[in-house]
């Protein structure tokens, strides 16, 4: 609010509009809501505890033991070390088996996102700075592509053909590439217009050099902001995938699969369903929490400094 | 509450506003910071106080505290702002409410986003003034505001009515403010740097047009500038604001002719001076033509909302020709949306004109590609306005600075290094700054980089496209001693396109007036600016903002209206609609300027001696000849 | 009104061109991904021979610009084609190996398939649309309206919360708070209107946080407009600003959103959660239909979802442009 | 064989039944089919548009012909006396030489069209449906002449075809008896079915079919009017609508179901072994399972004793390749028992020390058609991976688990090891012996073995039924337990329910439900 007066109060030089001084100050500007303090702590910690889980609890709890299926969390009768959180339906440790699920589902929503984010943005500068008859057919395709819900086309593929982590990954990626390729075809659209890109066009630079060393340095930090919170969406997508049966296939933990196979035993053994579930919520929530901030932080950095 | 409508504001005893020691800070994480200090003025009724600083002395928020439009950060931390008794500061805001828009109205300075950009501005002054008079029926405000419309003289209010702000021009939203504003009849208007986004020729029109209302309305103005031009010709008082500070208070023709302060002495000096000038007048050389533009025409297609898959065609340029001979200085000014930036589009190469030759040392650009393109952008060099987005902000100052060398291929490492680190001590630029980030460097020390970063290549033509406009007159001074200093050294040839008469007239040898798309004039300089030959020109200069003597004035030579779309050109001489001298033959026949060749030429049936004589006017307010 | 024909003519070419590509897009991707259909209608142990006959009769060893082709002649005479699996009784018989009288009369119309599905999502999709209203107007606006604020960071915090929630587990443990456990509202298939309560609840749980963000940051966002600034200055009362003009603003950018976005994610949480629930409708038909094969059951849902999206996208569209006329289209 | 069935919250809210109330609508749905005439029964599976016995060798629409169709004999099927045979339209049967079986038949029996039930109608039926280009063929031994001795008395030959005629002598109680006259009309058959059994078939309304009892049934007209046939593919749809009255019997309970459902007061459960074994298929024609050893150890890795564990009530455990409810069943005494370190012997044998230098081994089951699949499977392949088998689970939807299933045209199938189950509605072993493990079929495993091959046509060759059940049991089927070109895990138990108030039931072990003789009060 009232970036107006603000602006009118500061002196143009304090006010850098691009690059990386605006990554910087957005980051700052985060960083001072507790909110991002907070949620980046529980983020970290359970990051920590993904890592050294294995190492606090008895790597055997893993295993199957079907004597110990059914164990509930220790704070309820029944519970039995080390199973802190309880036991699945094969015997199976809940806690470290979720762990080693928010671990998978963090490394493929990284890794999905970094290539949604990477093919994406290419095809949108590419697009939003050739214009003319490239960019109408290239934005055709997203939205031939946004045309097609994700869960559909995932369904189609990973229904058809036998699920891996880079089968959901590629497909993750081939469902969001057109959310980036629109946003950066956008911002690139405005940004091919500023005199820094007709500078290096005046220089002589050729359109690959101004895309990549000029345009892209410039519009994709605070695109990338965003892509955060659409880590957490790919792990929820994961999750989804591995609930309807076409995510990574047990017995490698995945939220979807310990969810599904939980649904069967939920009124006698609820916590193999609600457990996983309880940890995804928190682990998610503190990455869209930081999105959330980032976004908001982005937002009032781009407005009050535009 | 209903004694402060009632009041009997503006008696000779007391003043409309008194503001006594309103101090207003800036709360933020370094703490608090003050911004205006102790300020004191008083609004008599029905008189213009003029309020002039410079960008940065917190006029605006002078002009927002009046109103009590304060906001986070910014808060008031002492003072009153009196107003028929009452202390509007620490008026409940719904109080405040009523006052505003009924009895105390407020313009700023972005007119274009003044006003809900979705609905109609005739409808958003309809909603304003049936809010503030509730009694009028719809019909009677209907027809109030299409009256007040006609009366500012908007072309056909009826129809204006319902066209959105984007569809205004900047100039004619300012008009439909200004109707705002006066529409519910108030005592006291608070106008922040209104004519501030205007052309010289449309600023004039507005500052005419709110003169003559403030004296039909009988109300008290509070005007807000940064141009000590603009503000004399409406202000009787005059209050001088420095770093928050009032530093002077004096009527007009006192401060004008016998400032007090140094910091008022230092603002008129700063006022652009066309004729006054000392020193010598650039003349035109006589070297070899370096780049002939021969009959250059774009147009671009835009869809037309009113038919079926039509385009619209944009005639940006119409038959632009010129010739720049080598070590000269050339000028071309206009207006906006007369085709400049366009003009420079293609100068640069950036676009391919539709028709017509750009020749560079007799080569036609338009037919270059690859490696002779390249070739060609090395000795041609364009530099642009915005110091702050031309370079990037995540690469170092010498890094930016090479970068035409990488393009181009030239030289090693070591070699790059020490050619860069030349220039920047040719441009000015310590060498102390060649790891550094842009972060923190002045506007001026940024186009210091700009320009090294172009001549760097050592180009022989450099077009310098608004180049100065965003830098003070101490900057833009320095620069321009710069450029004078390269072109005796290395020989270049400059290209000035701006809308800066002052500056052009201090540069250019020769120049080129455009309008609509076309130059209706290029003279040399000394001609330009004392005998000009066009009414065009004539008008641009009158408009001028400065407190000196001028040869045209502008009730003479004022214009109506604005431009005409460059979708619909009107047959005839495209300036007529506007012309105050405009007979029958400029309706049918298209006035033709001669070709550039060395003479002083201009696009007008009359002859220069047939219009009135430079300075020759009557003194008074007399209507156009 | 010429800019609304030209409006509609231009985006209703366009949308046929995007509808037709991704009906190409499902159809040849049907017909590369692993897994033949012919083995599924004639049943597992049909000899070779016959599978191939049959599938060349079925014209399902055709090149696929043909078989798309003819696919395309069928659709624009209105026929979506005849599932492979579906049996007229509507459900899916597996193999019917009569290899010699294979006959897809016998099998159930995609079209009627579809025609009885679709009420039923519509019906869910309808409610949680009103349900993700009712939650996130009231939470969006009043965030937005108070920006910095505690109702802002409520509605960061709520849709933050809400974001995180993967649909498939809030669907599970609604169906196990509100229906295994207390019994208050019936869950898995269809019975009548109150097992579409708590699939909704969960569409809604799903859309709402996008719904929440954006209407803040818009409402947030025009707030800050010099316009509502001035508005307040030129006499007009806060509340006249926000009911006539930020709200307006603020609905173009969310018509957007809703075009881009919510339906797409409406569509794709109908699918999982009527999985979720056996709920009777399109998503359930779907995803069947995927496991089963049935391609003519997939290729003409996507072209109705594809079909739809586009639509919703130029209604949305031609109502920001009508909105905000510097929109171009 | 195949049936679509969500498996989703199989079980949830069953297993809460007792504190379950039902939603608005359940107390609606109760209150039709009380009329203790109609009997609604819950389906797991759907039916075909064709009605031809023939033409499919689909699970559930076999247990609907159950209630159309008559056959010449009745196999109860039961684990204390799997080779009993008692009469339904043959009255006597005996053997007249290796390729001649006769057969009396019933007289005064009518089809539901009136017709008479004679002969003709016999020959009519076995030539047809034995024709090997009918789909359903691969349930039958194979083609077979029949010859009219007079109205009422027929012979299976089968000479001209080169196999022993006591192949037919459980398959007589599978086959479902058509007129003659259908036979000559294939698409009458296909549009109406046309039996002699209990019920006769109405109509189909949507997912409903409708069954009337059937005046002239030989055996007399049952109590129950009719039958309604509601396909509900969700289980769990099915346990509640049993629970609120709306159904009255219902089939494939998940474990956890059945266990609730026990609990129930006015609910009766059954529990019924199958002819069905449950079977891990090696793909013998590719390595690594090509080699006997590395099968074998791989057998010995699991313990079947955890994996009953998992599959609860729905398993039973079985040391054989065919289930305990079929002729020949005995407890293999060298049946391959969890035995780790013998599996890393036979490993290091066959040149993978712990699984050193095995290819990634891929394990396809199949989620939402067997009870646990997907459960055992993770506990198998842990298992296997415990041994050192680089071992990846594929769980897939039936649909395209069953696309896997087989052997393709190269004869190779997809993966290493897959997840079937097997059942036949009859107690002929061979049904279940000859696809799997016969070379020229091999239809999962794709095992090529003389050895094999030699016993499988020893055991049909047998002159006489004991001479057979001792081949089967001392040669054959411990032959086939050591080559392990797949393992038999358990013997498939299904689960039933119904409302206590439905009595005089019987359940065949291959789904076929006996409603003749029951009453519903």
């Amino acid at each position: 609010m009232n970036s107006s007066t603000a602006q009118a109060t500061l002196p143009k030089s304090s006010q850098p509009t691009r690059g990386r001084g605006v990554t910087a100050r957005i980051l700052r500007r985060a960083w001072s809501y507790t909110e991002m303090r907070v949620a980046a702590s529980v983020f970290l910690a359970l990051a920590l505890l993904t890592m050294l889980g294995p190492f606090i609890i008895d790597a055997s709890a893993t295993k199957m033991n079907v004597t110990d299926k059914f164990l509930p969390p220790l704070f309820m009768e029944g519970g039995k070390l080390p199973h802190f959180l309880g036991t699945d339906q094969l015997g199976r440790d809940l806690l470290l088996r979720s762990l080693i699920g928010l671990r998978n589902a963090f490394a493929i929503g990284v890794v999905s996102v970094i290539g949604m984010f990477v093919i994406g943005c290419a095809i949108g500068i590419y697009a939003g700075y050739r214009g003319g008859w490239v960019d109408v057919i290239l934005m055709r395709l997203t939205d031939v592509q946004m045309s097609i819900p994700v869960v559909i086309l995932a369904i189609t593929i990973l229904g058809m053909s036998r699920p891996s982590p880079a089968s959901v990954i590629a497909v993750l990626i081939l469902a969001s590439w057109p959310v980036y390729a629109r946003v950066s075809r956008g911002v690139t659209l405005s940004e091919r217009q500023k005199e820094y890109v007709r500078a290096a066009k005046i220089l002589g630079a050729s359109d690959l050099r101004i895309m990549v060393r000029h345009i892209a340095p410039n519009i994709l930090p605070p695109i990338a902001f965003v892509a955060v919170l659409d880590i957490a969406r790919m792990m929820i997508f994961e999750a989804i995938f591995g609930f309807i049966g076409i995510g990574i296939q047990p017995p490698t933990p995945t939220f979807g699969t310990i969810i599904s196979s939980g649904t069967q035993y939920l009124l006698n053994a609820w916590w193999i369903t609600i457990v996983p579930g309880v940890l995804l919520a928190l682990a998610l929530s503190s990455l869209n929490l930081m999105g959330g901030v980032l976004e908001r932080a982005r937002n009032q950095i781009l407005q009050g400094g535009a | 509450m209903s004694n402060i409508i009632t009041l009997p504001a503006g008696t000779s005893a007391e003043p409309l506003m008194a503001v006594r020691g309103l101090s207003v800070a800036i709360t933020g994480t370094t703490g608090e910071r003050q911004l205006l200090s102790d300020i004191d003025l008083t609004v008599n009724a029905r008189s213009v106080l003029g309020i002039i600083g410079e960008s940065g002395s917190g006029k605006t928020i002078l002009s927002r505290a009046l109103v009590n439009w304060v906001r986070q950060p910014l808060k008031v931390t002492s003072g009153t702002v009196r107003y028929g008794g009452l202390d509007l500061l620490t008026l409940p805001e719904a109080e405040m409410a009523r006052l505003r828009g009924r009895e105390i109205a407020y313009i700023g300075a972005n007119p274009t986003s003044a006003l809900d950009p979705t609905v109609p501005v005739g409808h958003q002054i309809l909603e304003k003034l049936r809010t503030v008079s509730p009694q009028l029926s719809r019909e009677a405000a209907h027809k109030r505001v299409i009256d007040t419309l006609d009366a500012v003289r908007i072309p056909s209010p009826a129809q204006r009515f319902d066209e959105y702000p984007f569809q205004f021009s900047g100039g004619m939203m300012q008009r439909a403010l200004i109707v705002d504003a006066l529409v519910s009849n108030p005592k006291l208007l608070i106008a922040d740097n209104i004519t501030q986004p205007l052309d010289v020729t449309v600023a004039a029109q507005i500052l005419r047009l709110l003169r003559d209302l403030q004296k039909d309305f009988d109300t008290a103005v509070v005007f807000i500038s940064s141009s000590l031009g603009i503000v004399s010709e409406i202000a009787d008082d005059l209050i001088v604001l420095d770093r928050g500070r009032i530093v002077e208070h004096s009527p007009v023709s006192d401060l004008l002719h016998k400032p007090q302060h140094a910091y008022s002495r230092e603002l008129i000096a700063k006022v652009p001076k066309l004729w006054s000038l000392g020193g010598t007048i650039p003349q035109p050389s006589s070297g070899e033509v370096v780049l002939d533009v021969r009959d250059v025409e774009k147009t671009y297609e835009v869809r037309d909302r009113k038919a079926i898959f039509a385009h619209r065609k944009v005639k940006a340029v119409r038959g632009v020709s010129f010739t720049v001979r080598r070590g000269e200085n050339f000028g071309i000014i206009g207006e906006s949306g007369c085709g400049k930036s366009t003009l420079s589009r293609l100068l640069s190469c950036l676009e391919a004109p539709n028709s017509g030759q750009i020749l560079f040392e007799g080569q036609d650009i338009a037919s270059l590609r690859g490696a002779d393109l390249l070739a060609l952008r090395r000795r041609f060099q364009l530099l642009l306005q915005d110091p702050y987005n031309a370079i990037a902000a995540h690469c170092s100052i010498g890094r930016t600075i090479a970068e035409p060398l990488l393009i181009h291929g030239l030289g090693n490492r070591n070699e790059i290094e020490t050619k860069v680190k030349a220039v920047m001590t040719e441009v000015g630029l310590p060498e102390t700054l060649y790891d550094q980030l842009p972060v923190g460097l002045s506007a001026g020390q940024r186009q210091r980089v700009n320009i090294a970063r172009a001549l760097v290549l050592e180009p022989e033509l450099l077009i310098l496209d608004e180049t100065l406009s965003a830098l003070d007159q101490v900057e833009q001074a320095k620069l321009l001693d710069l450029f004078e200093t390269l072109q005796a050294r290395r020989g270049i040839t400059y290209v000035y396109i701006s809308h800066d008469l002052a500056m052009v007239r201090r540069v250019c040898a020769r120049i080129a007036v455009m309008y609509l798309g076309r130059i209706v004039e290029l003279a040399d300089n000394e001609t330009m600016f004392e005998r000009s030959a066009h009414p065009y020109t004539r008008a641009l200069l009158s408009a001028v903002p400065t407190v000196e003597h001028k040869p045209y004035r502008m009730e003479t030579y004022l214009l109506e209206g604005e431009p005409p779309d460059p979708i619909d050109i009107p047959p005839g001489c495209s300036f007529r609609t506007r012309c105050p001298f405009a007979f029958d033959r400029c309706a049918i026949d298209d006035p033709v300027r001669g070709a550039d060749i060395g003479v002083n030429t201009s696009a007008c049936h009359l002859r220069a001696d047939s219009l009135p004589p430079a300075d020759a006017a009557s003194p008074s307010n007399g209507a156009p000849a | 009104m010429a800019f609304a024909i030209e409006f509609f003519l231009r985006r209703i070419g366009q949308g046929l061109v995007i509808v037709l590509l991704v009906a190409f897009v499902i159809f040849t991707l049907l017909r590369i991904v692993p897994g033949d259909p012919i083995r599924i209608i004639l049943g597992p142990m049909t000899p070779a021979s016959v599978l191939e006959e049959t599938a060349r009769n079925l014209g399902l060893r055709d090149p696929i610009l043909v078989q798309f082709g003819r696919f395309v002649t069928q659709v624009a005479s209105g026929d979506l084609g005849r599932s492979f699996i579906r049996g007229v009784q509507g459900g899916s018989t597996g193999g019917s190996q009569d290899s010699a009288g294979f006959d897809p009369e016998s099998r159930a119309s995609v079209a009627e398939l579809i025609g009885t599905a679709l009420p039923y999502s519509l019906q869910l999709a309808a409610l949680g649309i009103v349900f993700t209203l009712l939650v996130s107007v009231p939470l969006g606006l009043a965030a937005g309206l108070r920006s910095g604020r505690w109702p802002d960071r409520l509605g960061l915090y709520v849709s933050s919360f809400l974001v995180s929630l993967p649909n498939i587990w809030v669907g599970v443990v609604l169906i196990f708070l509100l229906s295994a456990k207390t019994g208050l509202l019936p869950a898995i298939g269809y019975k009548g209107f109150a097992y579409t309560i708590i699939p909704a609840m969960v569409l809604a749980i799903e859309l709402s946080p996008v719904l929440i963000r954006a209407i803040s940051v818009s409402v947030a966002a025009n707030l800050g407009e010099t316009y509502f600034d001035v508005g307040l200055v030129r006499g007009l009362s806060r509340r006249a600003m926000i009911a006539r003009h930020v709200l307006r603003n603020a609905a173009v950018p969310l018509f957007n959103l809703f075009g881009a976005q919510m339906i797409g994610m409406l569509l794709g949480g109908l699918f999982v959660v009527e999985y979720i629930f056996s709920y009777p409708g399109l998503g359930m038909l779907t995803i069947n239909a995927v496991f089963q094969r049935d391609f003519p059951i997939i290729q003409a849902v996507a072209i109705l979802a594809s079909g739809v999206l586009v639509a919703i996208n130029m209604l949305v569209d031609f109502a920001s442009t009508t909105i905000d006329r510097r929109l171009k289209f | 064989m195949k049936t679509t069935r969500r498996m989703f919250l199989a079980g949830a809210t069953a297993l809460g039944a007792g504190s379950l109330i039902i939603g608005p609508t359940g107390k609606l749905g109760s209150a039709f089919a009380q009329d203790g005439k109609t009997l609604s029964f819950a389906a797991a599976g759907t039916v075909t548009s064709s009605w031809d016995p023939s033409s499919h060798t689909v699970a559930p629409q076999i247990t609907a012909e159950g209630f159309l169709f008559g056959h010449l004999t009745k196999c109860p099927m039961t684990a204390e006396n799997p080779g009993e045979i008692l009469p339904d339209l043959a009255v006597e049967w005996k053997v007249i030489d290796p390729f001649t079986l006769e057969y009396k038949l019933r007289q005064g029996v009518t089809f539901h069209d009136g017709k008479e039930f004679k002969a003709e109608d016999v020959k009519a039926t076995y030539e047809y449906a034995s024709q090997p280009s009918r789909p359903a063929s691969a349930w039958y031994p194979g083609q077979v002449e029949v010859e009219i001795v007079d109205d009422y008395t027929v012979r299976l030959k089968t000479e001209k075809f080169g196999y022993p005629a006591l192949n037919f002598w459980y398959v007589s109680a599978f086959l479902p008896i058509l007129s003659a006259k259908d036979v000559a009309n294939p698409d009458v058959l296909k549009q109406r079915p046309n039996g002699t059994g209990a019920f006769r078939y109405e109509a189909t309304k949507g997912d409903q079919i409708i069954f009337k009892a059937f005046d002239k049934f030989h055996e007399g007209k049952p109590q129950i009017e009719t039958v309604l046939w509601n396909y509900v593919p969700d289980a769990n749809t099915r346990v509640l609508g049993l629970l609120n009255g709306q159904y009255h019997l219902t089939e494939r309970l998940e474990p956890e179901q059945y266990a609730s459902l026990s609990k129930e007061a006015n609910i009766t459960t059954q529990r019924g072994l199958s002819s069905e074994n449950k079977y891990l298929h090696f793909r013998c024609n590719k390595p690594p399972f090509d080699d006997v050893r590395v099968r074998l150890a791989a057998v010995h890795a699991i313990d079947r004793e955890q994996v009953l564990a998992v599959v609860g009530d729905a398993g039973q455990a079985s040391n054989c390749h065919i289930s305990p409810v079929k002729f020949g069943y005995t407890d293999v005494a060298s049946y391959p028992k969890f035995d780790p370190e013998l599996s890393q012997k036979l490993l290091a044998e066959a040149g993978f020390p712990k699984g050193q230098g095995l290819p990634e081994i891929e394990y396809i089951t199949s989620v939402g058609f067997y009870p646990k699949t997907r459960e055992y499977g993770e506990l198998i392949t842990a298992m296997l991976q415990e041994q050192g088998f680089p071992v990846k689970l594929t769980t897939l939807e039936p649909a395209a688990w069953e696309e896997q299933l087989y052997r393709r045209a190269d004869g190779q199938g997809p993966g290493h090891i897959v997840d079937v189950g097997w059942i036949t509605g009859s107690p002929e072993p061979d049904l279940v012996l000859r696809p799997n493990y016969l070379s020229k079929f091999a239809l999962i495993n794709g095992v090529s073995d003389p050895e094999i091959d030699a016993s499988l046509d020893k055991e049909r060759n047998a002159a006489s039924t004991d001479e057979r059940l001792k081949i089967l049991q001392t040669e054959t089927l411990p032959l086939i337990a050591a080559k392990v070109p797949s393992v038999s895990l358990f013997s498939s138990v299904f689960l039933r329910a119904m409302s206590k108030n439905l009595q005089g039931v019987y359940f065949y072990p291959n789904g076929p439900i006996d409603l003749s003789k029951a009453t519903l009060a």
